[in-house]
């Protein structure tokens, strides 16, 4: 049921930039902020469920929230199941490795290695694109990274401003930036999930958003959380 | 490697999650108990046909994960119309998970009751329910208090399964701390702590209220 | 008062009871013997139904005894029961233990009931535990308030099954006084049991029964000193013995 | 709503889980077996400090949340340089959270024997440990079968946590073709019934053993 | 050879023995009675220190017991017991409950001790018995094998802690008789019973405790027929009633 008040939407807040708990411990981040300003143009307030990603379509089909925005790559198949809003992030594929313990320079050099991955992530997709490496999902992505730092596996796979959050807090650890993993083009765009039928939600959110990068907000978003200009704006 | 400075500097936060933990524990076990009860004795007194349905029932919600249980009641309520907020659908997962359970607590109770009590309460003249309401239940109440807090303290700790679906639960709360602190091992330590702050003593009452009984 | 006509009960395949006949009168008072595993309790227990019995026919008070035609329930009414393990119920007093039945099974009015009780308590000799739960009383105390909780019900029969073999020897008269002063005052009976002082006092009769069978029957002079069977001399002997 | 075929079709996947749900529990229950009767005895005759030691041991896993457990001892290990492959590692883990569970069993079973049994072997002239080997754990291990099979299902269950650890067990697999198939209820129900056809068996041998031993 | 000198014991704040002394010699046979709680078990059981005395001497066969100084263990070679619940191994067949004790604690070959444990499975008239578990026995014959396992280890003492009470009123004798044949060969036992027949017929001493202390102790006849205390006529005439 859509409530004219508040815009109801769900993430998973262990996604740092996108979506996280800041030092007191209140879920912050690029998206958090984004629908914000995107319920504030509706004129509604955001109020934000969290859940784990790979139930979070799910949790939308059961209607426990009417939107999602969680870093979620749009995806052909993910697109059968829902509609996206217009993309409003545009994001390379990450590999973030241990310089200490391997070199790695190219998706390639994965073959024969171990990969860290969130399960139901794009991450997953494209690593399993590589013939040779075996991929291990985890839960959530600190598990991933923990697990990289325990050095059970080899490298983690994920989006790359994703990867350079998590490495400026992990010094040991090196960030690679891909775009193509055996010719497969990894650019990702994202885009806000709405279910099938809530068409009217849909349309509203991509005004909002066209409202929000129009009066400058989400170039100021973007620098907060990236620390660059965007190089691609919705539209 | 265990930083105790992350753990107290995000104490409060941890608790709330604990917090989150013992409101959703406490409500479940209401409705379990409840529910539990009263699928115990349909299952023992029903009939045949009731009697067959709820210890299905009963065994099918014994043989399978928690955690599976909890993402399909979790993912099919709405489907049946049943569009709960977070938190009741938590409760409900959890109560219709531990009903279960206690259902068999209270049958384990009836059946530990001297079978020469209820032939007593025939032998005055008693009919089946008159037997099971004067003789049978009141000793049966004394007896399930320190399995059931068992249960409690069991519930407490399957609460952190619903991190793995929505609850900013304990559990979940010290994860988030992990990721912001990048130290993955020092809240999940606290989390711990704070379990057993919570378990413990339900663990110890019931064992106190088991050497009572006997 | 109570006929039973060729008693068969089987458990499963094992049969315990092989075809018992018996009939006893009004106040007459029966004692029951035999080696461990005779089918002593099980024929008491199928007197009352709580053992169904799996053939024959009893005639209690002049009513054939079948269930779906009479009230098995009012038969019990009529049945006081004594059992071995005395089955008092802890969770009450011995004035609730007593006063349960007619206020359950009887209606009875709670303040009557519980004035009833007490006097069956005096008349048992425990007056003075009337407050106390069955976990503060010795086995001889609890046993007497397991009867007078049978008499409560105004029984017009009272089965004891080996009602002293729980209870400390020294212990065992205290139930027995009881007993006898029941017998004396015209309480049909049929007792269970192996006190041969008892049996010598207060039996009009005694059955000797072995392998689900009765095997002899009479006065407490004509089988205690003339045993017709071989077998119930051997085991007379041994409990003499004893 | 449950839609077979998904079911059908992706069953050699969901058996695949299955398998490795299988091994993963054959392989902790062994481990968590000796440990746990190690831990047990040690506990009942170790003495003091070792009493205390395995006794905190016992309480502290027994009053955690079995997942918050595994992630400790899977994420913890390697930092102590205990760095193990993924299936080592979660079977230590399990292993770990189990043998706590498994010392109360042996203790359990000990505590049951009647105390007339040790004071008949003492009466003989025997020293503790000469009743322990010849008259208590001979009778012990009869009765300590039925929980152990009990705990050998609960184990079943509970690898279903390893998922967390990024092992494809059984439940792990389901979530994967319910996000594939976009139909989650019907893998997850696929995934009960695996889970059920191995736990009912070892439950309902476990009541068996334990009607046998009465 | 026993010497028991002002022996006390308490559980925690209860005192249950409060200062037994008596002393027996070789081949000399006693019987222990009392009510119910007045201490006789606790007695028996620190005279093989299964129960710790709490104060008070207690000397064996010419040695003082203390423990530290001399070998529990071998004390309790020395002394066999025999409880009222038997306590045999359920594990084990008669045979292996009657070779253990030779095997484990004297170091015995397996083979002689089993040709020991038959001529004792023999003795107790169990021969055709070896080979079957506790489980399959009656509460006489696990009793009677529970007699021959304290017979293996040669005790020069055996202590009987109601022996009798838990078995069937018409399998008393079996066990009756195994007994009286061991005091008829010479055995020194102490016996707690209440079996009166077996105490005349067997009995040099019988003690009559109360409360923890010994208030009579003399012959058979001297204590069942001219009782000196009001509490042992009043104990004699309820167990000579029951
Ligand atoms: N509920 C039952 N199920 C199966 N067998 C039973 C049952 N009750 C009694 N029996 C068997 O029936 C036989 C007779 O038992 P019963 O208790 O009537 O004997 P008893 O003469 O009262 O013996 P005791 O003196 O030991 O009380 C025994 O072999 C017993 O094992
Ligand atoms: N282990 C124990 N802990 C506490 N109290 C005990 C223990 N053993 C015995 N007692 C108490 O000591 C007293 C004497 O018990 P004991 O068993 O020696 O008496 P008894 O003369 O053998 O009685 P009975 O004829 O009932 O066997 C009783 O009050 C009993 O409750
Ligand atoms: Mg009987
Ligand atoms: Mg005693």
């Amino acid at each position: 049921k859509t409530q004219t008040g508040t815009l109801n939407w769900g993430t998973d807040p262990t996604y740092q930039p996108f979506e996280y708990a800041d030092a007191a411990n209140k879920p912050t981040g690029f998206d958090v902020e984004l629908m914000e300003a995107i319920a504030a143009k509706m004129g509604r307030t955001s109020n934000l469920t969290s859940e784990a990603f790979d139930g979070l379509l799910l949790a939308l089909e059961g209607k426990k929230f009417d939107a999602v925005c969680a870093a979620m790559t749009i995806t052909p198949l993910r697109e059968k199941e829902v509609s996206f809003s217009i993309p409003y992030y545009r994001s390379d594929m990450g590999i973030m490795y241990n310089p200490a313990k391997n070199n790695i320079t190219k998706p390639e050099d994965l073959v024969g290695k171990t990969v860290g991955v969130q399960v139901g992530t794009t991450g997953e997709i494209d690593a399993k694109l590589i013939t040779g490496v075996k991929v291990n999902s985890y839960p959530d992505i600190q598990l991933a990274t923990q697990d990289l730092e325990n050095g059970r596996i080899d490298a983690v796979v994920n989006d790359y401003p994703v990867c350079t959050a998590y490495a400026s807090t992990h010094p040991t650890l090196k960030v690679i930036d891909t775009t193509s993993i055996a010719g497969q083009d990894l650019t990702q765009l994202y885009g806000i999930a709405v279910r099938k039928d809530d068409t009217q939600l849909k349309s509203d959110i991509d005004a909002a958003l066209r409202k929000v990068v129009a009066d400058g907000t989400y170039a100021t978003l973007y620098r907060k959380y990236f620390f660059a200009d965007p190089p691609y704006l919705p539209k | 490697m265990i930083k105790w400075s992350i753990i107290f500097d995000n104490l409060p936060f941890l608790l709330a999650g604990a917090w989150t933990t013992l409101t959703l524990t406490v409500a479940s076990m209401i409705f379990a108990t409840v529910a539990g009860l009263l699928v115990g004795l349909l299952n023992m007194f029903g009939g045949k046909v009731i009697g067959a349905i709820t210890r299905v029932y009963i065994e099918a919600i014994r043989g399978t994960p928690a955690l599976l249980l909890i993402l399909i009641v979790y993912y099919a309520l709405p489907r049946i119309g049943l569009n709960l907020p977070q938190f009741p659908a938590a409760v409900v997962s959890l109560a219709v998970c531990y009903a279960a359970y206690i259902a068999e607590v209270f049958r384990a109770a009836v059946e530990s009751i001297p079978k020469g009590q209820s032939e007593a309460a025939f032998s005055l003249g008693m009919n089946r329910a008159q037997a099971l309401r004067h003789v049978i239940l009141p000793q049966t109440f004394r007896r399930v208090l320190p399995p059931l807090a068992n249960e409690f303290a069991a519930l407490i700790k399957d609460t952190s399964l619903v991190s793995v679906i929505a609850m900013q639960d304990l559990l979940f709360n010290a994860k988030i701390i992990g990721a912001r602190t990048a130290n993955f091992l020092s809240p999940l330590i606290g989390a711990a702590l704070i379990y057993l702050i919570m378990t413990t003593p339900v663990m110890q009452w019931s064992r106190n209220l088991e050497k009572k009984v006997e | 008062m109570l006929v039973v006509d060729d008693l068969h009960k089987s458990f499963g395949s094992l049969e315990v009871i092989k075809g018992v006949s018996f009939d006893m009168d009004f106040k007459e008072r029966l004692v029951l013997m035999g080696p461990s595993g005779s089918g002593k309790s099980t024929l008491v227990r199928c007197i009352n139904w709580i053992e169904p019995p799996s053939a024959g026919r009893i005639t209690f008070d002049g009513k054939l005894v079948e269930p779906g035609k009479c009230d098995i329930r009012r038969l019990r009414e009529d049945i006081g029961m004594v059992f071995q393990q005395f089955n008092v119920f802890p969770h009450l007093t011995a004035l609730q233990n007593v006063a349960l039945g007619p206020i359950v099974v009887k209606k009875t009015a709670r303040k009557a009931a519980e004035v009833e009780a007490m006097e069956l308590l005096a008349k048992v000799g425990l007056s003075h535990r009337a407050d106390h739960k069955p976990g503060q009383m010795s086995g001889g105390e609890q046993q007497r308030v397991a009867i007078a909780r049978a008499l409560a019900m105004h029984p017009k029969l009272m089965l004891f099954d080996e009602p002293t073999s729980s209870i400390d020897v020294e212990l065992i008269h205290e139930v027995l006084d009881v007993m006898v002063r029941l017998a004396d005052e015209g309480m049909t009976m049929i007792v269970v049991t192996h006190e041969m002082g008892f049996a010598k006092e207060v039996a009009d009769r005694v059955i000797f029964m072995d392998q689900g069978l009765i095997i002899e029957s009479g006065s407490p002079s004509e089988v205690f000193e003339h045993p017709q069977q071989e077998r119930t001399l051997s085991f007379l002997s041994k409990v003499l013995l004893a």
